[in-house]
Parts: structure tokens; C-alpha cells; sequence
């Protein structure tokens, strides 16, 4: 939602599409190497929008991250809220007509903004990285663990406060964090992953 | 090496050499693509000659091999696009069988250079023109052909 | 001993600028098997061509070359120079010096040295070269036209209007096809029955029109103007000689089954016309679903038929007929939505096909012409419109436009807001396509007058809520997500082949397409022809089309039809390919190679030892051949060769260039 | 029959109730479940957003463990489902992968036996038939929404399991034990997963949608088998009730709790009991808790 | 003697004596131990002449072309390569099929006679190179079938290893190579003679217009034989290895249609000669979208 007005007018604002234009094909490849989906095949119909569980909070619908990646504005999609927000539900691209995949798309974007420090919604990295950290160090999640830390993190201490007590008296909130007995396995299985760069294409 | 081979060699040496291509051109598309070429007087190297085919399905494999028999340096086998065959499917066959005839000539030791094939439409004139430019400097880069040859 | 002319061309200084045509034509002097060699200023002028002639009286050539500029320009004018002096036109070649050699190389003598080669190329082939005839074959003055739908009738009006008897072979009991089923026709809006009825009675009436409904094609032999066909006639199970079409049969028979003709949205007996303005007006029994022919008792309509027409002991019947020309118009198919799972996988009664809704706006059709929808026959008041539906969706459907789509949509919006006044009716699209005459005012109309409300963006998916569909897409013209809650939605669904389309092409022996559709000769210049002779297309079984693009195909068809049967004999180029019988093995690797199955096998018998044996052979039709050679590489022993481009004359072009 | 059974981190968390009433379920219905020793976490739902190599590795080293016991592997959990499959695929489809994933695992895993969804399991494994014939307490009158989620059924070519638009396997089971599946449009829509929690002025709004959808099928509550769901929608029913002044009363169950209580399990061995949105009272005024007699172990 | 041979005269005595056919094709014991050659048996009473041992070479296929003409029923017996010829006859429309009886023989791989020259019987002789890959020991079409079928071995064959050396050669290389091969041909056409995919009634090579091969028996000449032949038989050829086998100058020819094969399966998929009826030959028909070079 826009706040004020030079907002409106920045949003708003005139784009110059010949330095994108001359990118767009190298995005286009780029995108189908690492997202194994091609760009340049969507017509913009709008179907993964109109199906789209998270569009109505996007600042972008998928379709607009497409045409933006089209017109080779990659810039302007890799700093859009929408990539976080999409649920990964995988909708769009069962729908698609042009095979077009959106949502691997936006998991590529993801972490290439990541890569490129221009996460826009730090809430929903944050907690990614914290499920790993979980993962990585007891070989299983502590969910009790991850909220309370995520919500410490995230700066809303007392967010979800209300359910915690609720949850541990109905057993479903282990306090101590459940590990596997020799996690050695997993922490090697991050460590290599790691040494490989972390694609596994 | 017999006389012939090493009488080529020296012809190759000399700088007046001057290989001799041989491209069958389907009626339709290639021939009509090198009328074009013509037509708008797109030059090109001299040592190309045309054989005029209904089209390129016509086109037998003997008929390469017999032209390096006789001395060609390098040929073209070139027709419709895919889809555009006057006769509907025949480059569909002579795609089949030039792809396998390619890799035959280059296992038996052939330099693949010498062997070609290309789609040339009627209204490709500056294509033809490209294509034998190129494939022309190919085979002058290779020098005269000595495989296959007859020397007898 | 052969005696070759040799006939250098300068044209003006087309040649002569960049080639020493004397040189030429002195070296080429000296080719074995040259008697005689000249250049001169216009070889295809008066003036060059008596040069010709003259030479070949004088110098008795029984063969010569031209070297002057590309066959593709003078071939038929040296041919004809040939002919006029006496000899076979065929033995005559051309070596292009001009388009692939003076206009091309600026170098004189590598030019001349290049133009000496290809003379003595032409030389090496002519010497090579036999006299070949064209033959002629018999053009037997009848026509078939497959499919009685508008295209098929026009077709076969324009022919029986040029004077030559004319069949139509309809699978249906009626001629009248789509168009019948549609309401009523864009951009006029006059009403389909209207100007189609009176055609279809036409072609009943017309003297040189046989109409052979609830019949289908059996089998294809024979070739242009000569195609034998056999015409498999389904039983009737009424004797259409002794039937009056009265009625009584269909209003008394007990049995009621879904309409095909009213998309299952009405009701026929077991014993029907498809449609009140049926051609013939007369019925057939399904004998799947009648009474009697599933338990043997009933019999009404027997009774109660006053001409005792009604015949159960009827056979399907064979009948092979001759015709010169055949012209296939078998029309279109509707895509089946029900893979849209989105949609509803077709479980939804008011969600429909466009095709439906042609029903249930006609007068005749199922609700009378009032907008009902299936569900509870209430007046739907908020009608969404869905385009493409399979068409332009390769996901889960066909990647071609369907083409007709956009205007019906708009047809089918306007007519919603005419006969329900406080209706709305909303059309979700991806492009509005309307390049036809008048087509895109009757879009604006669509929404300028009518208020019919466009959103570009494709539906994501329908729902059922309550008696209401929730349909959800967005307004890609806003970057929203968009919702409507309708009462009924209507899909455009993509035209699709006939679903035996492919086995229709096999049975006539022509190409189609991956998606059915029959494929044109040459998508612009000849459109209406197959790549088998004798053989056009009209209307929609070639691609997706509306009506006037079809009846103008028809009409094109028609008269190459006409162009064809006002000869007597169809002369056939000689430049095709012959089978060398005692070497041929009869291998049949060239038939399917034949992109006109022009080859067949044939049996031959021989005399080997003293006994007669029999073996098979590869057999050319003359008819269909059409000189492309490819059979001649598939044959392993070149017992097939083409005349013209022998493997000898080929053999002697390259070794003349080589050594 | 004998299956590994991976019941994942939420079944032992927030999803207790899932495993506990599958433990049950499967005990009656003859089921041998074979739980992986010392599973790891799969991953979901985060690995697969930032490191892909990661998000098969994961997955792949408890397959590899099932696969040394020979055994096809049953999955409660959606999300876990999701990623064993595409590792599954993955492995199938490149030996190149297959080299990289064992490498990363430090164990063989040649994907030679199948991933099944507890779903698939049930209707497919044990059949329909079988269970209408152990039932003794049909839950007749209950109305339920079948909530698939996305991801049983997306992407399809991966999960292969029922329709991805009009998924029935859930349908199927409800009426088998003598409920009424109601038919809805929000069958496959997302509950938005992690983002109730992470970014909720989004998954609320989300969920809000999913409550609406099946009030106005006419439900009384809502059968998912999916423990990111059931949390979703049943934790934050009453938050997003408010917000909306309302109440949508709809308790959300996990398949395997509405066919133990069919069975004639104890709503407490199930652990229906561990509900925020009050299902015990809600059972009981269906009439739904009577003791029953006789229950029917198959052997 | 062996149980296949047992099994063999049984069922040949039983089909001569019914009439049910006229004529069995089988093998014989020649005058030397480690050949076996064909045997053509038309009375009940020479079944007794038929055997099977590891030196059945001969494919009897190719001798039914010479007995199109023959009034009664033929009986064949097939091994795995031989029944994939009798299909590359009768979809060459050579041969028909209702005329034969073809008795499938699951062949356990044969030895090399060449290795056994100037050994005693009985001595320890190598495998058959032909044999050292085939992936059809087992008949593809039969009446009836002798025995139970037997394991695929799928050991990597010296042709493949030749074929691999020759790829990682450099043009000239490859040449150099194949000139001393086709140097060696004395042009006495057995391969030609034994391969059931030559089966012309004329061949291009014996034809003087057009004189395709010219007369002369020099490299260049031998040169545009094989790769002809090569070509003829591309897709086509069944690799029975019978070419490579009677070529008396030992020339690898095995190397060039396996190398035409696996190009063709690469280019076209897998499309394997003489195992199904219904498949046509891959240069005999096309596909939209087969890979496009030529652009």
C-alpha cells in the first residue's frame, strides 16, 4: 500500500527499458540454467496471480516478477517483498499454461538475493536460517526452540507468547530440545554440502 | 605415397591452388536460393559448382563418395528448410541420412569440414552466399583432399 | 554416335562482362561428343533461338545445351525451341553462367574458367539424357465431397452449379454440420438456420447433387482422376425410399437418450432426425439404444409407420464408386475441458462449452431460446466468459489459437445482455483477436453498447459455492487478484481435428499435421490443395476457421475441382520415377519413403527355368509420382531411377566436374 | 504389512497427536510400522528455500537407512512427503545426482523402493474396504472439509499421488468411516505455512480464507493430514476468529484421529485431547465419544 | 551327443514324418571337428544327420532366399542373431513367413573355428568374437522354442574397445588406419554374399550402368564399397558379425556397423534391426523432431 505521495511518484516513475532490454536475454539464461525455467516463454495471462494464496500481500504479483524479469529488471525483482512471501504451495506452476514454473523461480531469486544481501523481508530469511542452525546442530527441529528464538531475533519477544503455555501443557512443546544420538552424521552431510558450494545441480 | 598424392601435395604448396567444391542444391529452395544470390550480385568464391537436384532427398550418398573419388575437395548437400520441402518430407530423409553419413565419413577419417550439409531457402541469397564463403575457407584451410581419392 | 550443340549465351553483357563466352564456347568445342559450339548476343531471343535451329538442321544435333542463365528462368523456352525444331525437349540441358557464376564472380577468367566446368557438366548429362513423353491420364468427371457440413455443401453447390454430378458422403443422418447447431452468426447477428437451411435444401435438390448421409468413407484407391472409392452406408434401419419423414415414428418412440446434437443438453428417441430441419428429413434407428434391438420387443415405430418404412433387418451396405476429385471438408471437433481440473474437470453442470451455449440460445434448442442454466434451469443473471480454453495452453491443451473464439465470445456476451436485461456479462481474455471484416467493430459494440465487461487475465480456477461459481483470476491490466461469483461460466474450448481425422487422411492418403489438422500443399500459395493430387480441403478440418473463411475455402476448392474434371486427360510430367522390374527385389523400403504413395507393390510373373513364377515388384503411378527422387536413394540396387536426374546423368555431372 | 515409518519432527512436537493416533490406527488395521532409527530432520520447510543440494540430502540419508531394510517408506507428514518424493525423483532421474547425494550422505541410496504418503497407505495398502469393515463407531453425521494442502498433491509430476486439483484420498477415507466429506474450493489452497508465525498480517489472512471456505460448505470441522496445517489452522483459529468478530467453531482433526475414533480407539490414546480449538466437546455433542464395546483388531 | 541335438532330431523327425513341412534347415558335422556346416534334410531318415555344438555358424537364414520357390513348408533352425535376420528378410519382403517353421535354438555362444585349426578335438578353443556381445543369444521370433532361453552376458566386446580407440584417433589417424584395413580387401564380396540385410536381386557393386563401383581393385575403389555397404545396411544390420567372420582378410567390419548402429541410436533412439516387425528402418522414415544439424 502506498503511503504518501512521493511514493506514488516514485513508484510510479517512467522506466527507461533500453539498459534492461539489452539484459533481458542473459537473465533469460541465466534463470533457466539455475531455475530450470525459461522466462521468456510466459504471455502474461495471469493465471499464477489469479490462483495465488499470498498475491493479495505482494508488491509485485508473480506474474509482474516474470515481466520484470523479461524486460530484464532483474534488480528491481530480486528486491521485491514477493519473493519471500511466496508460500512455495507450488499453485502457479500447476496451473501455468506455458509451463513456466513461478515458484522456482522465485526460490531461485531467493537465493540469489540472499547471495546478494537484498533480502526484503528479513523475517522470512531469518527463520530459514534458524530452522537450519536447528537442523544442523540436533539432527532434528526443536520447534518450541525455533519460534522462541526467531521471535527473539525478530525483535517480538512476546508474539506468540499466548500459545507457548498452551502447547506445552498439552505435551506438544518438548522444553528440551530432542536431538538424534550421533548427530555426526548430519553435521558432516552440512559440511559437505558446504565444500560443494552449496549447488547441487 | 604414390606420385599423384605427392603431386598434390605440391599443388597444395603453391599458392594458386584453388579447391573445387561441388553442392548438390535442391531445385526449390537452395537453387533458387542461389538465383537470389545472384540476382543481387552477392559475391562469392569461385570454386563452387552448382548440381542441380529436384531435391535434397534426391541426393544418393554414392554420390559423395564418388565425388571425392574423383578429386572434389569438399561438398555441400543443400535443400529445403525442415517443413518447407516442396515434396513435403524429403529433407526430412536426407537430414536422417546425411547426419549418419556425416559421422560415417568422419570415422572412416574423413575431415568433417569437407562434408556439409545446410537448409538454404529460395529467399536465403546472402546465406548461400555465407555458407560457401565459409565452407570455401574451410576446405582452403585444409588444403587439397587426398582420402578417397582415385589416384589411378 | 551422339551430336551435341552447345549454345553459349552472352546475354547482352549480363555474361559476356564477366566470361570470355568465346572461350567457352571454343573449349567447350572440344567435349567429347560435341559437334558443334557457338555463343551468341540473346539466346532467348527470335534471333538466338533460329541460331538453334538452324544448327541442329545443319549440324544434325540430336541434342544440345544452352549455357545462358538459370533453368528456373528459360528451361520451358528451350524446351519449346526444341520442339519446334524436331526434337525431344528433354534432351536438352541449361548451365547457369549467369545467376551462379557472371553475376556472382567479378574475376574474368576464374569466372570463365568456372563457366567452362559447368557447360561441360550440362555436356557430360546431356549425352546421359533419353526423350521422355508426357502421358496422359483419364479424368473421370465426378466428384466426393467428405463431410456435409457448410463448407462441404458449398463445395459441392459451386461444383454442381459448373455442371458435374457431385456426392456428399455425411456420417451424421443429416447434412447441415456445426453451423446447424449455432444460433446465430457474427459479425450480423443473423440467424444461422436462416441462411443455412436454404443451402442445405438446395444441395438436396439440386439434379447433379447425390446426398449419401449416415454414410462414412471405407477405403481409398486409385489416384487423380481416377480414385476408387468404397462408401460404407451404415443401416438406416428405414428405407428411405418408402419413408415420408411424417414423424410418427419419433413422436411415438418410447425411448429417450441424450442429444448428440443438442450436446447433452436435450433429448432425442431411439429413433430420430438429429434436428427438426433435418436433409433428409428422414430418421435412422440407434439401434445401441433402441428397444427392440436390445430385447427384441417394442416394435412401435414398425407398427405405427403408415408407409412401412421401418425396415430392422437393414445391413450396412459396400458401393465402390469412380470420381476424378475428392474434397474434404469434415470439420472440427471440440476440445473436452474436462482436463481442466481447475475447472472442475466438466463436473460442474453450469460451467459449459460455448458450443452448449449456441443450444441454449437457439429458439429450436433445448430451452427454447431461453437462457437457462443445466443446474436448475433458473435465469443465470451474472455470466462469466472464459477464452481459451485448450487453445493457446500447451500445458494441458493445444498451442494454436483456435481463431473464432474471440468473436463468438463477444456474440455470445451481447446476446446475454439483449435477453437478460439486468444481466452482466463478463468475458476473461488474454487478447481479443478480430481481424475480419467488421469483426472488431462488433467487438467495440460488444462493450461500448452492451456493457459486456472485459478482464484480461486467465482463470485460475472455478469453484462451486452454494448455487453460485466462484471464479478467480486477475486483472492483469491492474496487477489484482479478481474474483466473480457467477451463475453460470461459459468456456471457449479450443476447435480440435475430428478425432478420426487421422484415420480419415490415412484411408484418402494424405499428410496432416501433429495436432490432426489436414496439412495444405503450401501454406500461402496453395492453400486449398493437399500434396496428393486430386485431393482439397475446405473448412476447418484443415485448421480452425469461422464460417466465411470457410465457405470461401469451399469455394476455392471447388474450383480447382472444376479445373480439374473440365479436362478430358491430365497431362502428367514426364520427369518422374520408373522401376527397372528385373532388378527390383520388391524390398518396399520406397513406399515408405513416398511422400505421395505413389509406390505400391505389384506382382509380376517370369519365367525362370522353364517355370512360371511369381515375385513381387515396386509399381510407380504416373498419376501421383511427383519427381522428387527420394525412392530412387532408398533403392540399395537403383532399380528405381528418375528420369531426368538419372543416377547416370548425376554420376556424370560430378565425375565431368572432377576430373 | 511391514513399512518404514519416518514420523518426522513435528510428530513428535506440535503434531504429537498425529503419530500417536497412526501408532494406534496402524496397530488395528495390521499394520507394521518400522520407525527409522535415528531419523534426522528433513529439512521442510526450509532447505529446499535456500540450498538445493541440501533440501535432497537431507531426505536421502533416511531413505538410505529404509532402503538397507528393504522397506517402501510411509510418511504422515505433507511436508516431509513432499521432500522425500523429490529427493526420490531426483535420485531416479540423474545417476549424476545419485553420485553427489551418496557422497554428501556417506551411504548408497539407489531410490529402489517407494516413498507413500500415510494416505496412500491407507487406501491403497490397507484399501478402503478393509477399513469399512473394522469400523464400529461409523461417525455418521459429521460433516468434515477434507483439506489436502499443497503439498500431497504439488507438484504432481513429483508427489504422483491423487489429483493436484481435486484430490479424493481423504474424501474417500471419510466416507469409509461413515462421515460426510463436504465439497469445497479450498481443498489445495495453501494454510501459508511458516508464515502465520513469520509474517502473520500474511498467513492470517490466509487461514481466514480457509475458515470462511469451510463455513460456508456447510462443515462442522476440518480433517487435514498435514501437521503444518492442522497447527495453522487450528492454533491461530481464535486469533484470526477475533480479528474477525467472529467464531468459526470448526475443530481440525488429522485423518488418522477420526478414523481411530471410528475404529473405537480412546479419544485420549489418540490424542484428540491435545486440540486448541476444543475437539472433545465437540465429539461428545456429535455423540461421537459413547464407549464402545467391541473394537476389531485386525491380526 | 548333446542334449540340444537329441531335442533337434526330435522335433525334425517329428514335423518331415507329419508332413507338416518339406525341407529342414539345419547344421551337420563337416569333415573337420571344428566345422558345421549348413544341412538341408528333406527325408525323415537324414535327421539323423543334424547336430548342435558350439561351431553352428552358418546364419541359415540367408539360404532361405534361395528356396523362395520352394513348394512345401520350410523348417529353419534359429539361433538369437539368425531369427533377427529371418525378420530382416521378412520385412525386406523376402521371405513369407507362413512358409516357415522357424525352430528357435537359445544359443549359449559359439567358439572360434579359426582358433581351433591344427588343434585336437577337444582342445581349449577361444570364445567367437561375434559372439562376445550379443545382446540377443535368444531367438526374437520362433514356432517353437528347443530349449530354455539363456542369460544375456553383457561384457564389453573388443569391437567396442576398438571403436573407442578409433574415436580418440585424429583424422589422418582413422584414416591411416582404415587405408590399411581396405588395402587388404581382394573384393571377393563374401561379406556382401552372407549378409542377410544384402539381399538385393542385383547388386550395385556387379552393375556396369551406372557403374557405380568401378573395376579396378584399388584402395579407393574398396573404399566406396564399405562405406556403401555401410550405409545399405545402416539401420538395418542385425550385427550378427557373420560379415566379419567370413572375410577371409580379416577386415574389422564389425567396427564400422556397430559404430553405425550406436550413431543411429544415439541420433534417432534406440531403433535395433531385426526385432520388431512393425518398426521400420530408421532411414526409412523420419521424426519432426530429429536433431537438426544443417541449420
Amino acid at each position: 500500500m502506498l503511503k504518501n505521495l512521493e511514493e506514488v511518484r516514485v513508484f510510479m516513475e517512467r522506466i527507461n527499458l533500453t539498459p534492461g532490454l539489452a539484459q533481458a536475454k542473459p537473465i533469460r539464461d541465466s534463470l533457466k540454467e539455475h531455475c530450470g525455467t525459461d522466462v521468456g516463454r510466459c504471455y502474461q495471462c495471469g493465471k499464477c496471480t489469479a490462483g495465488c494464496p499470498v498475491a493479495f500481500a505482494m508488491d509485485y504479483t508473480p506474474r509482474e516478477i516474470v515481466r520484470l524479469l523479461q524486460l530484464g529488471l532483474k534488480e528491481e525483482a530480486l528486491k521485491s517483498k514477493t519473493i519471500w512471501l511466496c508460500a512455495t504451495c507450488d499453485t502457479c506452476s500447476t496451473r501455468c499454461p506455458r509451463e513456466v514454473e513461478p515458484a522456482k523461480l522465485m526460490e531461485g531469486l531467493r537465493q540469489e538475493a540472499k547471495a546478494k544481501g537484498l533480502v526484503a523481508d528479513k523475517r522470512l530469511d531469518l527463520f530459514n536460517d534458524l530452522f537450519l542452525q536447528l537442523v544442523e546442530k540436533y539432527g532434528r527441529v526443536h520447534e518450541m526452540g525455533l519460534i522462541l528464538k526467531f521471535n527473539l531475533l525478530s525483535a517480538q519477544p512476546l508474539k506468540d507468547a499466548g500459545h507457548g503455555p498452551g502447547m506445552f501443557l498439552k505435551g506438544k512443546i518438548n522444553p528440551l530440545p530432542h536431538t538424534i544420538k550421533d548427530n555426526g552424521e548430519v553435521k558432516q552431510i552440512f559440511a559437505r554440502v558446504r565444500a560443494l558450494g552449496g549447488e547441487g545441480k | 605415397m604414390s606420385i599423384e598424392a605427392v603431386k598434390a601435395d605440391k599443388a597444395a604448396s603453391q599458392e594458386n591452388w584453388e579447391p573445387k567444391i561441388l553442392v548438390f542444391a535442391c531445385n526449390w529452395c537452395t537453387y533458387a536460393g542461389a538465383d537470389l544470390a545472384g540476382l543481387s550480385r552477392l559475391q562469392y568464391p569461385p570454386n563452387v559448382r552448382i548440381l542441380r537436384v529436384p531435391c535434397s532427398g534426391r541426393v544418393n550418398p554414392q554420390f559423395v563418395i564418388r565425388a571425392f573419388q574423383k578429386g572434389i575437395d569438399g561438398v555441400l548437400v543443400a535443400g529445403c528448410h525442415p517443413g518447407d520441402c516442396h515434396y513435403a518430407t524429403g529433407n526430412y530423409f536426407t537430414r536422417r541420412r546425411y547426419l549418419v553419413m556425416q559421422r560415417l565419413l568422419e570415422f572412416m577419417g574423413m575431415d568433417p569440414a569437407r562434408f556439409q550439409a545446410r537448409w538454404i531457402s529460395g529467399s536465403e541469397g546472402p546465406k548461400f552466399q555465407q555458407v560457401v564463403t565459409q565452407l570455401t575457407q574451410d576446405i582452403k584451410a585444409l588444403g587439397p583432399n587426398r582420402k578417397l581419392r582415385d589416384m589411378e | 554416335m551422339k551430336r551435341v550443340g552447345v549454345f553459349i549465351c552472352h546475354c547482352g553483357t549480363n555474361i559476356a562482362h564477366t566470361v570470355d563466352c568465346e572461350k567457352v564456347a571454343k573449349t567447350a568445342a572440344e567435349f567429347p561428343h560435341v559437334v558443334f559450339s557457338t555463343d551468341y548476343k540473346y539466346m532467348c531471343s527470335e534471333p538466338g533461338q533460329m541460331v538453334i535451329k538452324n544448327a541442329i538442321k545443319e549440324h544434325k544435333l540430336d541434342r544440345i545445351v544452352v549455357a545462358s542463365c538459370s533453368p528456373r528462368m528459360h528451361e520451358p523456352t528451350f524446351r519449346k525451341c526444341m520442339e519446334s525444331a524436331g526434337l525431344n525437349p528433354y534432351l536438352m540441358e541449361m548451365a547457369n553462367i549467369r545467376e551462379h557464376c557472371s553475376w556472382v564472380h567479378p574475376d574474368k577468367e576464374k569466372g570463365t574458367e568456372k563457366a567452362i566446368d559447368l557447360v561441360k557438366m550440362a555436356v557430360a548429362k546431356v549425352v546421359k539424357n533419353t526423350p521422355l513423353t508426357r502421358s496422359s491420364i483419364p479424368i473421370h468427371k465426378r466428384a466426393l465431397v467428405i463431410g456435409g457440413g457448410i463448407a462441404g455443401i458449398q463445395a459441392a453447390l459451386d461444383i454442381a452449379d459448373a455442371g458435374y454430378v457431385v456426392d456428399i458422403v455425411e456420417k451424421e443422418p443429416s447434412i447441415g454440420g456445426r453451423m446447424a447447431q449455432v444460433d446465430k452468426t457474427f459479425p450480423t447477428l443473423d440467424c444461422s438456420a436462416c441462411i443455412l437451411t436454404p443451402k442445405m435444401v438446395d444441395a438436396a435438390q439440386h439434379p447433379n447433387i447425390n446426398l449419401v448421409t449416415y454414410s462414412e468413407i471405407e477405403k481409398v484407391e486409385g489416384y487423380v482422376g481416377n480414385f476408387e472409392v468404397t462408401i460404407r452406408h451404415k443401416a438406416r434401419s428405414v428405407d428411405v425410399s418408402k419413408c415420408t419423414g411424417c414423424g410418427t415414428c419419433w413422436e411415438k418412440c418410447p425411448t429417450k437418450v441424450a442429444s448428440e446434437f443438442e450436446l447433452g443438453l436435450g433429448t432425442r428417441k431411439a429413433i430420430y432426425t438429429p434436428f427438426p430441419q433435418a436433409v433428409p428429413n428422414k430418421p435412422v434407428i440407434d439401434r445401441d439404444n433402441c428397444r427392440y434391438f436390445k430385447t427384441g420387443k417394442c416394435m412401435v415405430c414398425q407398427k405405427l409407420c403408415p408407409t412401412g418404412a421401418v425396415d430392422y433387418t437393414q445391413e450396412d451396405q459396400l458401393e465402390t464408386i469412380r470420381y476424378g476429385a475428392i474434397v474434404v471438408a469434415t470439420g472440427f471437433d471440440l476440445f473436452d475441458h474436462s482436463v481442466y481440473g481447475e475447472y472442475g474437470y466438466g463436473k460442474y453442470p453450469d460451467v459449459i462449452t460455448g458450443l452448449q451455449f449456441e443450444r441454449l440460445i437457439n429458439a429450436s434448442g433445448p430451452t427454447a431460446g431461453k437462457i437457462k442454466r443445466p443446474s436448475d434451469h433458473k435465469e443465470p443473471k451474472t455470466i462469466v466468459f472464459i477464452k481459451c480454453v485448450g487453445s493457446r495452453d500447451e500445458a494441458k491443451g493445444k498451442p494454436y489459437c483456435s481463431k473464432t473464439c474471440c468473436m463468438y465470445t463477444a456474440k455470445h456476451a451481447t446476446l446475454v445482455k439483449e435477453k437478460i436485461k439486468d444481466s452482466q456479462a463478463i468475458v476473461f481474455y488474454m487478447d481479443v483477436r478480430t481481424p475480419g471484416k467488421n469483426y472488431e467493430e462488433f467487438y467495440q459494440r460488444a462493450v461500448d453498447e452492451y456493457g459486456v465487461q472485459y478482464v484480461r487475465g486467465r482463470v485460475s480456477k472455478i469453484y462451486q459455492k452454494g448455487d453460485k461459481l466462484i471464479v478467480k483470476g486477475e486483472d492483469t491490466l491492474l496487477g489484482k487478484q479478481v474474483e466473480v461469483e457467477a451463475d453460470m461460466v461459459v468456456l471457449a474450448t479450443a476447435m480440435v481435428a475430428r478425432s478420426d481425422a487421422g484415420d480419415l487422411a490415412r484411408k484418402v492418403g494424405f499428410s496432416y499435421d501433429q495436432h490432426d489438422f489436414f496439412t495444405e500443399a503450401h501454406p500461402k500459395l496453395r492453400p486449398v490443395e493437399t500434396h496428393t493430387a486430386g485431393v482439397y480441403l475446405a473448412g476447418a478440418c484443415q485448421g480452425p476457421k469461422d464460417i466465411p473463411d470457410s465457405v470461401s475455402q469451399a469455394s476455392a476448392a471447388a474450383a480447382k475441382v472444376c479445373g480439374l474434371l473440365s479436362k478430358n486427360e491430365m497431362a502428367t510430367e514426364p520427369i518422374i520415377s520408373a522401376v527397372n522390374e528385373s532388378i527390383c527385389s520388391g524390398c518396399g523400403l520406397c513406399i515408405s519413403i513416398c511422400p505421395y504413395k505413389a509406390i505400391d507393390l505389384k506382382t509380376i510373373t517370369e519365367r525362370v527355368h522353364g517355370k512360371m513364377l511369381e515375385r513381387q515388384v515396386a509399381a510407380v503411378n504416373s498419376g501421383l509420382c511427383q519427381g522428387c527422387g527420394a525412392c530412387t536413394v532408398a533403392c540399395r540396387s537403383s532399380a528405381l531411377n528418375l528420369r531426368g536426374f538419372t543416377n547416370e546423368q548425376i554420376l556424370a555431372e560430378v565425375d565431368a566436374l572432377c576430373l | 504389512m511391514k513399512l518404514a515409518y519416518y514420523p518426522g519432527c513435528s510428530l513428535s512436537t506440535t503434531g504429537i497427536e498425529y503419530n500417536m493416533s497412526t501408532l494406534a490406527v496402524a496397530r488395528t488395521l495390521g499394520l507394521d510400522l518400522w520407525e527409522i532409527p535415528e531419523w534426522n530432520c528433513c529439512g521442510a520447510s526450509s532447505a529446499h528455500l535456500t540450498n538445493h543440494l541440501l533440501a535432497l540430502a537431507l531426505p536421502a540419508r533416511n531413505l538410505a537407512i529404509a532402503e538397507e531394510a528393504g522397506l517402501d517408506v510411509a510418511v504422515p507428514c505433507a511436508a516431509c512427503f513432499a521432500r522425500f518424493k523429490a529427493t526420490e525423483a531426483a535420485v531416479k532421474d540423474s545417476a549424476e545426482t545419485r553420485a553427489t547425494i551418496e557422497e554428501v550422505i556417506g551411504r548408497k541410496y539407489e531410490a529402489k523402493y517407494t516413498v507413500k504418503s500415510l494416505l496412500d497407505v491407507f487406501v491403497n495398502t490397507v484399501g478402503l474396504s478393509q477399513i469399512k469393515t473394522l469400523v464400529n463407531r461409523p461417525l455418521e453425521g459429521l460433516k468434515v472439509a477434507p483439506y489436502y494442502g499443497c503439498l500431497l498433491v504439488r507438484p504432481h509430476k513429483i508427489t504422483q499421488f491423487d489429483d493436484p486439483e481435486d484430490p479424493v484420498t481423504i474424501d474417500q477415507i471419510m466416507s469409509a468411516i461413515g462421515a460426510e466429506p463436504v465439497y469445497w474450493g479450498y481443498k489445495t489452497e495453501c494454510c501459508g505455512a511458516a508464515h502465520p508465525t513469520v509474517v502473520p498480517e500474511v498467513g492470517l489472512k490466509m487461514l481466514k480464507s480457509i475458515y470462511q471456505g469451510a463455513r460456508d460448505a456447510g462443515a462442522d470441522c476440518i480433517v487435514t493430514a498435514c501437521p503444518l496445517c492442522l497447527t495453522n489452522l487450528d492454533m491461530r483459529q481464535k486469533e484470526v476468529g477475533e480479528q474477525n468478530n467472529t467464531q468459526y467453531n470448526l475443530p481440525v482433526f488429522y485423518f488418522t484421529e477420526l478414523v481411530g475414533l471410528a475404529l473405537g480407539h480412546d479419544p485420549h490414546t489418540l490424542g484428540i485431547d491435545k486440540h486448541f480449538v476444543d475437539a472433545l466437546a465437540f465429539l461428545k455433542n456429535k455423540g461421537f465419544l459413547n464407549p464402545v464395546q467391541n473394537r476389531r483388531d485386525s491380526e | 551327443m548333446n542334449q540340444h541335438t537329441v531335442k533337434m532330431r526330435e522335433l525334425a523327425r517329428e514335423l518331415l514324418s507329419s508332413g507338416q513341412v518339406s525341407l529342414v534347415l539345419g547344421w551337420e558335422k563337416g569333415n573337420l571337428w571344428y566345422k558345421s556346416p549348413p544341412v538341408f534334410i528333406s527325408r525323415v531318415e537324414d535327421v539323423e544327420k543334424l547336430i548342435f555344438d558350439e561351431f553352428c555358424h552358418n546364419n541359415l537364414a540367408k539360404y532361405l532366399m534361395d528356396l523362395v520357390h520352394h513348394s512345401g513348408k520350410i523348417a529353419v533352425f534359429v539361433k538369437g542373431c539368425d531369427s533377427r535376420a529371418i525378420n530382416r528378410l521378412l520385412q525386406d519382403n523376402q521371405i513369407k513367413r507362413e512358409k516357415l517353421y522357424i525352430i528357435g535354438v537359445p544359443c549359449p555362444g559359439l567358439k572360434d573355428p579359426d582358433d581351433a585349426v591344427g588343434k585336437k578335438q577337444g582342445a581349449e578353443v577361444k570364445n567367437s568374437a561375434k559372439c562376445a556381445t550379443c545382446s540377443y543369444p535368444n531367438p526374437v521370433v520362433y514356432d517353437a522354442l528347443l530349449w530354455e532361453t539363456v542369460p544375456v552376458n553383457t561384457t564389453k566386446a573388443p569391437v567396442e574397445e576398438l571403436i573407442a580407440k578409433l574415436d580418440s584417433m585424429t583424422p589422418d589417424e582413422r584414416y591411416a588406419y582404415w587405408t590399411e584395413q581396405f588395402s587388404r580387401c581382394i573384393r571377393c564380396f563374401a561379406c556382401r554374399n552372407v549378409c542377410p540385410a544384402c539381399n538385393c536381386r542385383e547388386c550395385c557393386f556387379d552393375q556396369a550402368e551406372p557403374d557405380w563401383l568401378g573395376k579396378a581393385n584399388n584402395l579407393s575403389e574398396n573404399q566406396f564399397m564399405q562405406m556403401t555397404r555401410a550405409m545399405h545396411v545402416a539401420g538395418r544390420c542385425i550385427e550378427c558379425g557373420e560379415c566379419e567372420r567370413v572375410c577371409p582378410m580379416n577386415i574389422p567390419l564389425m567396427a564400422i556397423n556397430k559404430k553405425v548402429a550406436r550413431d543411429i541410436a544415439e541420433l534417432f533412439g534406440e531403433c535395433a534391426a531385426g526385432l520388431d516387425l512393425e518398426k521400420r528402418p530408421p532411414l526409412g522414415h523420419f521424426d519432426l523432431n530429429d536433431p537438426e544439424k544443417f541449420m
